[in-house]
């Protein structure tokens, strides 16, 4: 198989598919605006990790915006997530008070998770975010945990788990997708295979590189998803989440997508591993870019909306570092606390 | 009170809180269908049904992360792990997950989980199924980490473990399992993070657990032939540690020995030593004797295997070391 | 899939299937003597373990010798073998000598291990023999290291390494296939599917039962072999070795065999896992009858033939444990040495 | 003496004995290609080629057995934990293999193996990325634990390291990668097990490795101004321990703080503690101080995780408080 095969193969015309997979105008709307804030949320975290306002690894989803929103669109608010340490866009999606989020990685008592947690583990009871993990694959076998924990309450809760195309050579991997398969546990598991695991390609790294045929050897269903198209991956994932829902059927899907940042802040966008051209290259498949065109074109945005909307997110950004800015640190005494209960 | 085995009082812990709280559920490798490796699960696939007693394959990461993702949303998982050996595969899932989640959190999730199954050496199961690890796990703050050596502490410490919030490491012995032992007939609990003074001595304390504290308790007897009488405390809970229990009796005696099973090096019996060093300073008589298992990995043959664990003549001989008999 | 088609299916008239893959009747009269060995010596360790002359755990190998001896018969004497803690077969078929392997059930000084290894841990340098492990699965990435040092070094040695079905839901079994087909490493996956680890029947411990399937997710080259028929095993083993030593190209195998004795001696043979009459049946495929018979049938070998070979191993079975009975236990000193070198 | 960098000794120490012996080679993750994550060893692709640099797939239990099985038959393997916190995930290949192949071979079969990588907190990396597990690794028999704090230790002790027959688990610190420091032009090469006077003085033994020794040093120059003369002892290695070093210290200095960024329980400072304790019994004018790292996980927060971390001023007051002042 060539990297090529990698790549995204093209659907023909999309107009109006938002209304095949029963969306309306107005969700499309709010699914580009969720990209969008994402994307600018993130811009305005990398200035302000340059001005070491946020510390520690910061890992942008810059590029992967897609593939959160449109799978966690598909998701019900009494459904659990489960993310890694790129977990920012995840919990914008998810709803998360951006607020709160950047107060998090300003290491702030009013972050989401009381500034303990940082960029890698961002945590929201109330949204059912059971928090951003930075042990790779560490966090797999929790989601099928709360996957069994559903089936055994007899509640319908749906449990999505988001990894990366390298957590799927750690050996957890292996054993949680057995163990969701043999025990028919209600869990999608959602590889973001975006082409590196850090600098190393995905096909330096494991020997078959459709991520998602890993899942032949727990007889597991499995498909490869557009990562950079947000109907896709909602069309996709709420079809995963129903199987789940309604016959405890566990999918494992691989949204194909790429990482236009660094690895983490502190990483090259390009340099030994990728060239500029490539990821310039990619960048024609922006998400904001081509679902943006998509909704123009169909006359559901217009640019002034489009103006209206960057205005009204950059207030949202601007708030939440304004908000963090003036968050106090958390105070001492929190070093000693939840250590238990 | 009934006399009953140790395998039989956590039988009966776990079978009285699966009785009393739903969410309760034991999981582990043959703990159903085959009555559990070591019998401690015997009866409870029939008493329970499939649904909360579960045989898992032969995974311990995996479902020792499959439990403290339970525990995040509300069930109480038991996980048994077949022997502590094999829990090293599940250390990044305990050390990384299970100890962390709360803290990283800022407490918005805890994980009632336990995860338990007997840790030490056998009879002759040489170096890789011998170990004793409780070291490594009550170095992690987070984690507590409970040791009973009767089979009375066991059921209630295993109740307290499974009511407790925290992730519980609960470590039993393979070589006690058929101890016989009193316990109450009424229900109890007892309290974690509390010790237990096994016998009353003037002359010398002796903190010891598990497996060690039978093997002291004979030494005792033996130094009780000399005049010589020991106090000999079980902590019962290694993480957090009744500290003040065994200062206290220290300043009572001045002298200390301390057998553990484990390795030497970074062992807990280290972390006592350093701390009746420092709080009981003034008290003390003669340095702090510390009994180990050999510094090797455990030889199979059985005549290695003895010279490798601590031993009643060796626990007598730290005493009299510390007693400049 | 069906329990039943895990059992392995016919595969037709026998007569003189040896010769067509090169083997001389010297030749698999002797494969016939070795699993003959191998039983008559485990049926005495299983004595000698009633009478606390072994202690520790003792896992027989009893049923499933087709599988070693065919897979070992295959090997030059410079390719290496891994197993795990039910080894005793795979050390004899290797020629390890009876009297250094019954020493080491033993516990004695002149043990294959000198007594401080044990049954689950025997050792021949010589023999590339590298060891019996107890850590479930924990032994399969060493073997991937040898297959890399013999790549690395230039040399065509390969490696064998044998595993039980329960054994390939461990993580780090899923890591090394990765790692073996991702850098083409000399070395052939034998895994023993007896039907059972410990208690747990295949069907309750993994999601996929073909567990040669498994490899799929390395694109690696699998087949499933009948363990219960030593020239199949030879057969199938000798084409992936020359594969490994010609092409570096791994594969993955699984032997379909049975285990007639209890997990381990102090394991029921039957009970809440099995019933005795799956045994009783089973053992309709014991190796040493059906090979026998076929070489009876063959004339390759008489009753006389069979009843002096019977004598020569109870010989070499006695002495055996004659040698260990009067072997010295390891002297004291030997609990501090070879900790470190 | 060309001053550089703690990396650039490392990776001159690896290029070394890479040219010095074919058989040894460096795996791990992003050590070739993107020149390592910490760029310890950058260039060494370039130098090397892909036979002897290799990437690996984010693997660690795996590609540290592979190691393991490579070095029994004689090569010589370096392997790089891109940090020691993922280390956890390779425990039982290190634990139950590495450490224990030569014993239960009976000397058949030695692993000479390297694995290394940084440890401890860096900044703001929060809990799972900012353990200092050393102590879980020097409680193993049959491991050694090398933890250097200066560039020239660091290439003398990796070299002597590679050379050596046994796992060795090297620790380095992402935070000192950076550190500059005289490094020798001729070659040498530094005994494991033998440690170091960073600092000579009469009145008190601060015993400290890695980070810590730094921050130890800062706070001798602190107490130098009040005229207090600390002596500062970096172990180098932590197993072996080079015990007499540190007690001969004690029994001229009668006081003693340890100084350790790990979690306190069961830590190597407990240890040290336990036997300057029992072995400078008669000649200690207090209780050994241990300064550790907070026993909490490590929040984010940059203002918590400073207060997690041993300081200057709580070094500083540990000694004040062993001489009573
Ligand atoms: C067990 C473990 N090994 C290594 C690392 C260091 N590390 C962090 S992210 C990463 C790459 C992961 O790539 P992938 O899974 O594809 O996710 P992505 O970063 O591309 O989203 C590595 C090597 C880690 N955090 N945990
Ligand atoms: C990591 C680990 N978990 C559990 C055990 C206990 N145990 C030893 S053998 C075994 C069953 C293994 O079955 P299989 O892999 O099929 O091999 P078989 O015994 O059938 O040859 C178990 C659970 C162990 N030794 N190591
Ligand atoms: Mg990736
Ligand atoms: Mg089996």
């Amino acid at each position: 198989m060539t990297t090529a095969a990698l790549k995204k193969d093209t659907k023909g015309t999309k107009a109006l598919r938002w209304k095949e997979i029963g969306l309306s105008n107005a969700k499309v709307i709010d699914l580009y605006r969720q990209m969008l804030l994402i994307r600018r949320f993130e811009e305005r975290s990398a200035q302000e990790y340059g001005k070491s306002k946020i510390g520690g690894f910061c890992h942008l989803y810059i590029g992967q915006e897609a593939v959160g929103v449109g799978a966690i669109a598909a998701l019900r608010e009494d459904d659990y997530i489960f993310s890694a340490y790129r977990d920012h866009g995840h919990a914008i999606a998810r709803g998360m008070d951006p607020k709160g989020i950047m107060a998090e990685l300003f290491g702030k008592f009013t972050g989401c998770s009381k500034g303990v947690g940082g960029s890698m583990h961002m945590f929201d009871l109330a949204k059912g975010f059971m928090g951003g993990y930075g042990i790779v694959g560490g966090h797999v076998p929790l989601a099928s945990g709360t996957a069994f924990a559903s089936k055994y309450l007899g509640k319908d809760s749906v449990t999505v788990c988001f990894f990366g195309e390298a957590a799927a050579n750690q050996g957890v991997f292996h054993e949680t997708l057995n163990l969701a398969a043999l025990w028919k546990l209600p869990v999608v598991f959602i590889c973001e295979n975006n082409r590196f695991g850090m600098g190393t390609a995905v096909e330096r790294s494991t020997a078959v590189w459709d991520i998602y045929q890993k899942a032949s050897a727990y007889d597991m269903t499995r498909q490869w998803v557009d990562g950079m198209d947000v109907l896709e991956m909602y069309r996709v994932v709420k079809a995963a989440v129903d199987r789940a829902r309604e016959k405890n059927e566990p999918t494992m899907l691989e949204a194909r997508t790429y990482r236009f940042r660094g690895h983490s802040m502190s990483d090259p966008i390009h340099g030994h591993y990728r060239t500029k051209e490539e990821v310039e290259e990619q960048k024609k498949s922006d998400p904001l870019l081509t679902f943006g065109r998509e909704l123009l074109e169909a006359n559901v945005l217009s640019q002034s909306v489009i103006d209206e909307m960057e205005l009204e997110i950059k207030k949202i950004v601007d708030g939440s570092v304004e908000f963090a800015e003036h968050s106090p640190e958390p105070p001492a005494d929190v070093l000693f606390e939840n250590v238990y209960v | 009170m009934a006399v009953i085995a140790f395998r039989e009082a956590l039988n009966q812990a776990m079978c009285e809180e699966m009785e009393r709280d739903p969410n309760v559920f034991l999981m582990g490798e043959e703990v159903g269908q085959y009555q559990g490796a070591y019998k401690v699960s015997q009866g409870m696939l029939q008493k329970f049904g499939e649904k909360r007693v579960i045989d898992t394959p032969i995974t311990e990461a995996g479902f020792a992360g499959l439990g403290i993702g339970a525990a995040m949303v509300g069930l109480r998982p038991i996980v048994e792990m077949m022997t502590w050996n094999f829990a090293i595969l599940a250390f990044d899932q305990l050390f990384n997950n299970a100890a962390k989640i709360r803290y990283m959190s800022a407490g918005q999730f805890k994980v009632p989980l336990v995860v338990r199954g007997p840790s030490g050496a056998a009879h002759a199961l040489a170096s890789q199924h011998s170990q004793s690890l409780e070291s490594m796990l009550a170095h992690v703050p987070g984690l507590i980490v409970i040791i009973p050596s009767t089979p009375a502490d066991g059921k209630g410490l295993l109740k307290s473990a499974i009511r407790d919030d925290n992730p519980v490491m609960f470590m039993e012995s393979e070589m006690m399992y058929g101890h016989k032992g009193e316990v109450p007939e009424e229900e109890y609990l007892i309290p974690i993070g509390v010790g237990d003074i096994k016998r009353k001595g003037e002359h010398v304390t002796i903190v010891a657990w598990s497996k060690m504290l039978h093997v002291s308790l004979a030494a005792a007897d033996e130094l009780m032939k000399e005049g010589i009488e020991a106090e000999v405390i079980d902590p019962r809970t290694i993480r957090p540690l009744d500290e003040d229990l065994i200062i206290n009796s220290v300043k009572k005696t001045n002298r200390c020995v301390i057998v553990e099973e484990a390795w030497p090096f970074a062992s807990v019996g280290a972390e006592i030593a350093s701390r009746v060093h420092s709080k009981a300073f003034d008290y003390l008589d003669a340095p702090v004797e510390r009994v180990n298992g050999a510094d090797v990995p455990m030889p199979y043959a059985t005549n290695l295997e003895k010279l490798a664990l601590p031993s009643v003549p060796k626990v007598v001989a730290a005493v009299k070391k510390v007693l400049y008999r």
